[in-house]
C-alpha cells in the first residue's frame, strides 16, 4: 500500500513512523508537508504523533484546519484506511473522524513507559485470535485522557470499535480506553505508539503485529469493496 | 586609530553621559572601563557600554577560568587514534568529534541556574531550548538531551516547588521538540536550597562534511535574522536596572525569557533544511545570553570580517524598543545566519515553509567593526575582535579553606562498626534518601522514546545508549552518555572529588559496554572573587583535567556558571562531567539488571 | 472591537486540571464548596463593529477552533 | 458565593500560544487586528460573604497558585 504519514507543525513522530512503514514493513512510503492540496494517489493515510502546533489551545485544535484535512475527511469518508497515533489521534477526534475528546491526564503529568494494552475483539486482525490477549506498547503523553459521553460510550462498546484497553490506566481514560476505531472500521486512533515497539532494540516488538494488523484489515477491506 | 564616534542616538536617554556608576551597575571594573576607553579610542555610549559588559560578562568571556580550562586536553595523544576531536572546545558552540566513516557527533552541556531560580518552568525549558540551538547550528540533528539536577532537601516545600517545576520546564521543552531525554542524575541538599542547579546536555549527529560554522565571511554576503521576534526579555536579569533606560515600571519588564518550543521546533528543522542545501549558509549562530550582540560580534570576529545591521529590519515584538533593548535582549528562538549573495530567495522559501520569517538585517562589511544602525543612523560602532578577544583574563586569588585541613584530618576508624542488626536499619534508610532512591517520578515525564532509538534510558543503565542510525541499515552505530558529579566529594577534597568525578563517568560507560570517547562538562561554583570559592575552582578543575589526560578523554566544550551562592549559603562545587563513549559492538550492550535470579554476583575492585 | 471569548469545559466532562487546582487550594486552607473549573479566554480586536455578519464569523471560529464541541461550551463578549 | 479568577500574561511576556491562535484565526479568514491573548479562568463557589478576611485568602491563592506573578497578572469578580 502506498502510505502518506502526514507533518502537521510540530509532528515529532512523522520520521519514526516513516521509518517503521517504510524501513520495517517495506511499504512504498512518502512524507506529505500539510500544505499539500491532496494526497497525490496515497492509498493509506497516517497522523503521526508529535505535538502539533505546540499543543497550543487543545492538542489537534489548531492541526484539523490545516490545508490537508479536507483531503484527509474527504478520503476517510469515502471509505480510505487512517491511522492516527497519539497526536494523530488526538487530531482525528477534533476533526470529527473519530469520536469523544482527549483531555489532561487524571495526574496532569506527561506520562512516559511501556503499558500493557489487553487486545478487544474489534474486527476482522484486530482481536486476540491475531494479537494475543495482552500486548506492551509505549505510551508517551500528557494529554490522553479519553473522554466521551454515556451514549458514545455504549455506542463504542455495542459496535466493538474499543481496539485496545489500558492493563493499568495511566491517565484516567473512560473504560480504560487505549484506542478505538470509527463504526465503518477504516479510520483507527490510539494514544500507544506501534511504531515504537519494532525493532530489537526496542522495550518490545508489540507494535509489528499492530501496524501488521492495521495493513492486512485494510486490504481486506479493499479487496471486498 | 579612534574608532569614529557613532552619532547621538534617537533615544536621548541612551546619551546619558558614562559616569562610574554606570560602569558599576554594569558589572564593570575601572581598569576594565579603561580597556574598553582604549579599544574604541573615545567613550563609548551607553549601548556599547551595555554590549561591552555582556561580551566580558563571565558567561561570555570566561574572563576568571579561561586560564584554567587551558589545562584541559582538547584533543587524544594517540597522533593515529580514531575519534579525534574535528571542532575543538572554545572554537564553535559546540565541539565535534567523529565516530568513523564519515559520521561525527557534537555535544555540548550548558546551565540555567540562576534563570530556574527565578522562575523554575520557564528557567528550565529555556535552558533546554538553549542547549538544542548550540547544537543544531553546527549541522547536527540533535539526537538526545540529559540533565543534572541540583535541589535543596525535599522537606522544604520551596524546594519540591522548584524541582517540580524544573522537571516540568524539561519534560515540557524537550518533548515538544521530539528528542528524548536519556538520562541524567539528580541530588537533594541543604546547600542547593534557593539556589538549584539545572545543567542541561544535547547531543546531535551530522557528517564531517555538514560541520557548520559561526563565522562571517564574503563581504557582501547578507545578514539574516530568523525565528522569533525580539521584546524586552531578559533585560535586567542583566546587571542594568531598565528604570533607568525609560520612565516604564521594573514590573513591565520581565527578566524571564519565555520559551516557546513549537517555535524552536520549526526553527530547528527550518535551519536543518536550509543548512541541507549546497553552498546556501556562509554562516550560522543561535543567539543565547548576549543574543543579537553576541552573534553579530563573534561571527564577525571568527570571520575576521565586519558586520553591519540596522535595527529598524530586526522583527520586534514590543514597540518604541530602543537601540540598547534591541541588542541586550534575550529573547528565546532566534538565530542569526550569514547567507550566500544572490541565493535569499531559496533561503527565504525554506522559512516561508515552516511558517517562520526570515528578516534581511544587514551585511558583511570591509573592515573589522560591528556596525549598528537604528534610523539609518550609526548607533554603535565597535572592533568586533577586540570585543570578543579583548576581554581581561583575571587570574583571582585562591585560598585553601581552613575546613578542609579540619575534614581531612578525621579518621574514618573513628566510627563504629555496623553491628549485624544495624545493617537492617541502616540499608532502608539509605534507599529512602531520595538522592538515592528512585528517580522515576522525574524520568518518565520525559519521552524517553521518541526518534526510537533509545537502546538503554534513564534507569536501565548506568549510561544510557542510543543508536544513531547512520546511512544504511547495516551501518548503525551505538553511543553511551553519563552524567555524574558528587558534590559532597568536592567538598571534602575538591582535586580529588574531581578526579572521582570522570573516574566514575569511565566506570559508568564501561559498564555498558563502551569506550570513553570526550566529554563537556559544567563547572558550577561561588563566586570567584571569592578566594575561598576559587581554589575549590581550581583544584576541581585540577582533578578533572588530570583523570581527562590519564584517561586520554578530551573535552571538547562546557560551561561554566559562578555566583550560585545566596546570602550566606553557597553551593557545594559541583563540576557536573558528562562523558560519551562509543560501542564498539552491539553485543556489548549491558544493562545493570538482575537478569533471571540465580546469577553470581562478582565483586571487582576492593 | 475586543472580542473576549470565554470557553468553559461542560459540566458533565471531568475536569483534571480543575480537580487538581482544588485539591491544592485545600492545602492552602481555601476550601471551594463546589468542583473547580478550569477555563481560557481568548481575547483579540477585530476591525468591524457588532453586525450578524460579524458574529456568524466569530461563531464559526468559536465552534471548532476556540473550543471543541464534545467537551466545551463557550460565550463571548463583544466591547 | 461564586469566584471567578481570571489570569492573563502579562502583556510584555510572550504568548506563544496566542500566536499560534491567531494565525489558526487567520487561516478561517478572520483577521484579528491586535496579538491574540490566551488566559485561564478559575471558577468555583465558596461558602461566606465578601469580607476583607475572605478577600484576603483568595489573594494568597491567586497569587502563586492560580497565577505565576513573575509571568501572569490575575483579577478576579465575587458574585
Ligand atoms: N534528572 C534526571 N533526568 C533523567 N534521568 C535521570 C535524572 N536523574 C536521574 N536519572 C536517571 O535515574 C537513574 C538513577 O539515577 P541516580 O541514582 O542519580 O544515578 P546513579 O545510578 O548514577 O546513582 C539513572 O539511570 C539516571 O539516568
Amino acid at each position: 500500500m502506498k502510505i502518506a504519514v502526514i507533518q502537521f507543525p510540530g509532528s515529532n513522530c512523522d520520521r519514526d513512523a516513516y521509518h517503521a512503514f517504510f524501513g520495517v514493513f517495506n511499504q512504498p512510503t512518502r512524507l506529505f508537508w500539510h500544505k499539500r492540496p491532496s494526497l497525490a494517489g496515497a492509498e493509506c493515510v497516517v497522523l503521526p504523533g508529535g505535538f502539533s502546533y505546540g499543543d497550543y489551545l487543545r492538542c489537534g485544535a489548531i492541526a484539523r484546519f490545516s490545508p490537508i484535512m479536507n483531503s484527509i475527511i474527504e478520503f476517510a469518508n469515502n471509505g480510505g484506511p487512517v491511522l492516527g497515533i497519539c497526536n494523530g489521534f488526538q487530531i482525528l477526534c477534533e476533526a470529527g473522524l473519530l469520536p469523544g475528546a482527549l483531555v489532561r491526564n487524571e495526574g496532569m503529568e506527561f506520562v512516559c513507559e511501556s503499558a500493557k494494552l489487553n487486545v478487544e475483539d474489534s474486527m476482522d486482525y484486530f482481536n486476540q485470535g491475531s494479537l494475543g490477549e495482552t500486548i506492551d506498547i509505549p505510551i508517551a503523553h500528557g494529554e490522553g485522557n479519553y473522554r466521551i459521553d454515556d451514549d458514545g460510550l455504549a455506542d463504542l462498546e455495542a459496535n466493538n470499535q474499543v481496539l485496545f484497553r489500558y492493563a493499568n490506566n495511566p491517565n484516567g481514560s473512560i473504560s480504560n480506553i487505549a484506542g478505538i476505531r470509527n463504526k465503518e472500521g477504516n479510520v483507527f486512533g490510539m494514544m500507544p505508539h506501534p511504531e515504537r515497539a519494532v525493532e530489537e532494540i526496542h522495550p518490545s516488538r508489540d507494535g509489528i503485529g499492530v501496524i501488521k494488523a492495521f495493513l492486512k484489515s485494510q486490504m481486506a477491506r479493499q479487496q471486498k469493496a | 586609530m579612534p574608532t569614529e564616534a557613532p552619532a547621538p542616538n534617537p533615544d536621548p536617554t541612551l546619551n546619558a553621559p558614562i559616569t562610574p556608576e554606570l560602569v558599576d551597575k554594569h558589572g564593570l571594573t575601572p581598569d576594565e572601563y579603561e580597556r574598553i576607553k582604549k579599544i574604541l579610542g573615545r567613550e563609548p555610549n551607553l549601548t556599547e557600554l551595555g554590549i561591552f559588559s555582556v561580551m566580558w560578562s563571565e558567561h561570555c568571556s570566561y574572563k576568571n577560568s579561561k586560564k584554567l580550562l587551558k589545562q584541559f586536553p582538547t584533543q587524544k595523544f594517540d597522533e593515529d587514534s580514531r575519534n579525534k576531536v574535528l571542532v575543538k572546545a572554545g572554537e564553535e558552540n559546540a565541539g565535534v568529534v567523529d565516530i568513523g566513516d564519515g559520521w561525527a557527533i557534537c555535544f555540548k552541556i550548558e546551565s540555567h541556574n540562576h534563570p530556574s531560580a527565578v522562575e523554575p518552568f520557564e528557567g528550565a525549558a529555556t535552558g533546554v531550548g538553549g542547549i538544542l540551538r548550540d547544537i543544531f547550528t553546527m549541522g547536527a540533528r540533535p539526537a538526545l538531551f540529559t540533565n543534572s539536577l541540583r535541589f535543596g532537601e525535599l522537606t522544604s516545600a520551596d524546594s519540591r516547588r522548584i524541582m517540580r517545576g524544573v522537571v516540568h520546564g524539561i519534560s515540557h521543552y524537550g518533548n515538544c521538540v521530539g528528542i528524548p531525554n536519556i538520562g541524567g542524575d539528580t541530588y537533594f541538599d541543604t546547600c542547593y536550597e534557593g539556589n538549584p542547579l539545572v545543567n542541561a546536555l544535547c547531543l546531535g549527529v551530522l557528517k564531517h562534511d555538514q560541520i557548520k560554522r559561526g563565522a562571517a565571511s564574503g563581504v557582501g554576503n547578507p545578514v539574516y535574522y530568523v525565528g522569533a521576534a525580539t521584546g524586552r526579555d531578559g533585560l535586567g536579569g542583566a546587571s542594568f536596572a531598565s528604570k533607568e533606560l525609560s520612565e516604564e515600571s521594573a514590573a513591565d519588564r520581565p527578566a524571564v525569557q519565555k520559551g516557546d518550543p513549537f517555535m524552536g521546533k520549526l526553527l530547528m528543522e527550518a535551519c536543518l533544511e536550509m543548512m541541507g542545501v549546497d553552498g546556501l549558509v556562509v554562516g550560522i549562530q543561535d543567539m543565547g545570553a548576549a543574543g543579537l550582540t553576541c552573534s553579530t560580534c563573534e561571527t564577525a570576529a571568527r570571520g575576521d570580517v565586519g558586520v553591519e545591521i540596522e535595527l529598524d529590519l530586526v522583527p520586534q515584538r514590543e514597540t518604541g524598543m530602543n537601540s540598547y533593548e534591541i541588542m541586550l535582549s534575550e529573547s528565546q528562538e532566534r538565530m542569526l545566519v550569514i547567507a550566500k549573495k544572490g541565493r535569499e530567495e531559496e533561503l527565504e522559501k525554506i522559512f516561508e515553509k515552516w511558517d517562520l520569517h526570515a528578516a534581511k538585517v544587514g551585511l558583511v562589511t570591509e573592515g573589522k567593526d560591528m556596525v549598528v544602525k537604528q534610523h539609518g543612523q550609526v548607533v554603535v560602532r565597535i572592533p568586533a575582535m577586540d570585543l570578543t578577544e579583548e576581554a581581561p583574563l583575571n587570574d583571582p586569588i585562591a585560598t585553601r579553606p581552613a575546613y578542609l585541613d579540619e575534614i581531612q584530618a578525621w579518621d574514618i576508624e573513628t566510627l563504629p562498626d555496623l553491628t549485624d542488626d544495624g545493617i537492617y536499619d541502616a540499608l532502608p534508610q539509605l534507599l529512602a534518601d531520595p538522592s538515592i532512591a528512585n528517580k522515576r517520578w522525574i524520568h518518565r515525564q520525559y519521552d524517553q522514546m521518541v526518534m526510537t532509538n533509545t537502546v538503554k534510558h534513564a534507569g536501565e543503565s548506568d549510561a544510557a545508549v542510543v543508536r544513531l542510525r547512520c546511512g544504511g541499515p547495516d551501518q548503525d552505530k551505538y553511543i553511551a552518555i553519563t552524567n555524574d558529579c558528587n558534590s559532597r566529594y568536592c567538598w571534602g577534597d575538591p582535586y580529588e572529588g574531581g578526579k572521582i568525578a570522570v573516574a566514575e563517568a569511565i566506570r559508568n560507560l564501561a559498564c555498558t559496554g563502551a569506550r570513553p570517547l570526550a566529554m563537556t562538562n559544567n563547572l558550577n561554583f561561588g563566586n570567584p572573587n571569592k578566594p575561598e570559592s576559587f581554589y575549590m575552582l581550581k583544584e576541581c578543575v585540577r582533578g578533572l583535567a588530570e583523570t581527562c589526560e590519564f584517561f586520554d578523554v578530551p573535552v571538547v566544550g562546557g560551561n561554566v556558571s559562578l555566583y550560585n551562592e545566596k546570602q550566606d549559603t553557597k553551593i557545594d562545587p559541583t563540576p557536573v562531567v558528562s562523558v560519551v563513549g562509543i560501542i564498539d559492538s552491539r553485543q556489548y550492550i549491558t544493562s545493570s539488571t538482575i537478569k533471571k535470579g540465580n546469577e553470581a554476583l562478582i565483586l571487582l575492585g576492593d | 472591537m475586543k472580542v473576549t471569548v470565554f470557553v468553559t469545559p461542560k459540566k458533565t466532562v471531568l475536569d483534571p486540571q480543575g480537580a487538581a487546582v482544588g485539591h491544592a487550594m485545600e492545602h492552602l486552607n481555601v476550601k471551594p464548596s463546589s468542583d473547580v473549573r478550569v477555563g481560557k479566554t481568548i481575547e483579540f480586536e477585530l476591525e468591524g463593529s457588532d453586525t450578524p455578519e460579524l458574529r456568524a464569523q466569530l461563531e464559526k471560529i468559536c465552534d471548532g477552533l476556540l473550543s471543541n464541541p464534545v467537551i466545551e461550551d463557550y460565550r463571548y463578549e463583544l466591547a
